[in-house]
């Protein structure tokens, strides 16, 4: 009955899809878009993967629509170019799906426990995780400790993409270093009493879920990279309703740069530690007494770290939209 | 018993995403998405408790913080539009 | 219902390929950035769809618990770094467009060449 | 005492499904913007508390009746906030409501 959830989602899925490509207008586009994210999240969740539907709810509702807004606002929000369809790409884009679908029936069906993916490393996982680590949540266990390095190369990833983000939308000021210049004129929406009086009753709801997710994520879903995009989303409730000016007061743009290369910098002290302390690079279980405490030990701080790095980039890219918007 | 309710929430959602593809102004869609977001927030309860896993509820208390932002972030839009282009529509 | 078995998959083909359709075919840049993203959620869904195992539940060890089956925790890891990894690349890539729109003052990829070419 | 609550925690579910449906219904077939807003945001909010009071039935007293308490409690907040913020956005952009009916009384 589940499956059948499963396949009504994932077809109104289709459907959003095609409506985001026929969009003309970008705003009802992104719109759209939001939509197809919700989706998402419920599939993600019918299919066992609490984890990243959290990721996929906090980046989704929070962050992404935010975003896509303040960049439709600098730039257009209508599709101008031609309006018909070309045949090439559409018989190739057919094509192409349709060989893809023929591939697909070689496929293992779905939930079949005999398929190749579930026989290699992932029973270790799920078997060793108590034994090594201790902790229930076996993905962050993996996305911390096992997988440690392929975590710091993501982190990285979100770290120069800020970092990208600043110098392409960044004001210079005078002396050169790059700033995000609050204007006193950035009203938000303080004139709107209803909005106001509630946001401001949730931000610290918002802040507080997310420090519960952050710290929370060993036990249940939740995590870093989750915390960090529901802690960006409760400040970037505050700067609209209370304009950027407000939120950069509370969260300075000297405090957010720290944060992202704080963050960072974390995670790879984590690893240096563990390698002076006589052990490899990431290998937490010398950071402490008995090998399981140290592990904890470093998935709490990695898991910060990351946090850190990822409320930091997400805020520091929405308030770089904002400011750009006020200049103009 | 909880089928039923996720049968009519789904159905609720195909509605929604319809009256989402109609418009025909830009603001029902923007109704559209919200209406799905509170479904969402049902539908995760719903399958929470029909999996058996109620600790999985942190999700649907995420959206049910969260979901209403990007509406917000519609009415600053549409007051920053209209400031710049006094004359056109949306 | 065997024949749904495969469904997870033949809906990841159609996004991906609406995805790139939209990349492809149609001019303006936010919209090959919206494209794009459809084509990451494509990916997101095939390696999501791999992790499910028959009477499996979430991969979090509960108290208690015994035989209990777990769905694959790997894909989960490496969709769940994508996906903020996915949203810090499109807010760069929406910081280029807007770039591009303030020096060109469109965002249309044909104008952009016409401007160029002259 | 079970089969009280369970009884009763059926009710609510199914209520709390057939007033969602209908709000939903209400959203794709009203005329015009604003009754669409009406129809969505007031059958959800009930058909909201409804499905979830019946959730929290079945419950018990658990962490989980507390989250969902909470999930009620921020749905309460959010939603009514939502629907103005998207009314008074609606507004801004010159957007009016249909006066069909007054329109044919006056004629």
């Amino acid at each position: 009955m589940v499956t059948l959830f499963g396949v009504f989602l994932l077809t109104l899925l289709v459907i959003t899809a095609f409506g985001i490509v026929r969009a003309q207008h970008l705003f009802v586009a992104v719109m759209l878009s939001g939509i197809f994210s919700l989706q998402m999240a419920a599939i993600f969740f019918i299919l066992d993967a609490a984890d990243v539907a959290l990721t996929e709810a906090a980046v989704g509702a929070g962050v992404a629509t935010v975003l896509m807004l303040g960049a439709l606002a600098l730039t257009d929000d209508r599709e101008r170019g031609p309006k018909r369809h070309r045949w090439a790409p559409i018989v190739v884009v057919s094509l192409t799906t349709l060989m893809v679908i023929y591939a697909t029936f070689d496929k293992p069906r779905l939930g079949d426990p005999e398929a190749p993916v579930h026989q290699h490393v992932a029973p270790w996982y799920l078997e060793e995780t108590p034994r090594l680590i201790d902790i229930p949540n076996v993905v962050t266990a993996i996305l911390a400790s096992f997988r440690g390095y392929d975590t710091l190369g993501e982190l990285f990833v979100i770290f120069t993409a800020g970092i990208g983000v600043l110098f392409l939308l960044a004001n210079p000021s005078k002396r050169g270093a790059l700033s995000l210049l609050p204007s006193a004129e950035a009203e938000g929406l303080r004139h709107h009493l209803v909005p106001r009086v509630v946001g401001r009753l949730l931000v610290p709801f918002i802040v507080l879920f997310g420090l519960y997710v952050q710290f929370h994520g060993e036990y249940g879903p939740g995590g870093g990279f989750q915390a960090g995009a529901l802690i960006s989303a409760g400040f970037i409730l505050y700067a609209l309703i209370e304009g950027e000016g407000a939120a950069l007061r509370a969260m300075s743009f000297r405090l957010l740069r720290g944060m992202i290369a704080g963050g960072a910098l974390l995670y790879v002290g984590v690893g240096l530690a563990g390698m002076l302390l006589g052990g490899n690079f990431l290998d937490y279980s010398v950071l402490a007494d008995n090998p399981i405490a140290g592990q904890h030990l470093g998935i709490m701080l990695v898991e910060a770290g990351v946090g850190l790095t990822v409320t930091g980039t997400l805020l520091t890219v929405f308030h770089a939209f904002a400011a750009r918007e006020q200049r103009r | 018993m909880y089928f039923a309710a996720t049968i009519a929430i789904l159905l609720t959602m195909s509605l929604a995403l319809a009256r989402a593809l109609l418009g025909p102004t830009v603001f029902d869609r923007v109704l559209a998405v919200n209406m799905f977001g509170t479904k969402t927030v049902l539908l995760l309860s719903v399958i929470a408790f029909l999996y058996g896993r109620p600790d999985f509820l942190d999700l649907a208390l995420a959206y049910a913080l969260i979901n209403f932002i990007g509406v917000l972030a519609v009415l600053k839009f549409v007051q920053d539009y209209m400031l710049r282009h006094q004359d056109t529509d949306l | 219902m065997e024949f749904l078995g495969l469904y997870n998959y033949w809906v990841f083909a159609i996004l991906l390929m609406t995805g790139l359709y939209a990349v492809i075919s149609r001019a303006n840049l936010i919209k090959k950035l919206l494209g794009m993203t459809m084509f990451q959620a494509a990916v997101f869904l095939l390696y999501i769809s791999m992790d499910k195992v028959d009477g499996g539940t979430a991969p979090i060890i509960q108290v208690g618990a015994v035989d209990q089956l777990y769905s694959n925790p790997l894909p989960q890891v490496l969709i769940l770094t994508a996906i903020v990894v996915g949203i810090a690349t499109l807010s760069l890539g929406l910081a280029i467009v807007v770039r591009i729109s303030e020096t060109y003052g469109t965002i249309e990829e044909g104008e952009i060449r016409e401007i160029d070419e002259e | 005492m079970e089969y009280a609550i369970d009884i009763a925690s059926w009710l609510l579910l199914i209520a709390g499904g057939v007033f969602v449906f209908i709000g939903g219904v209400g959203a794709l077939r009203m005329p015009d913007f604003y009754t669409r807003m009406h129809a969505a945001s007031l059958t959800d909010t009930l058909g909201t508390i409804l499905i979830l009071l019946g959730i929290i039935l079945q419950a018990g007293l658990s962490l989980a009746a507390i989250k969902l308490a909470a999930i009620t409690v921020f749905l309460l907040l959010t939603c009514p906030t939502a629907a103005y913020a998207l009314a008074n956005a609606a507004r801004l952009s010159g957007l009016t409501p249909e006066r069909r009916v007054s329109d044919a009384e006056e004629t």
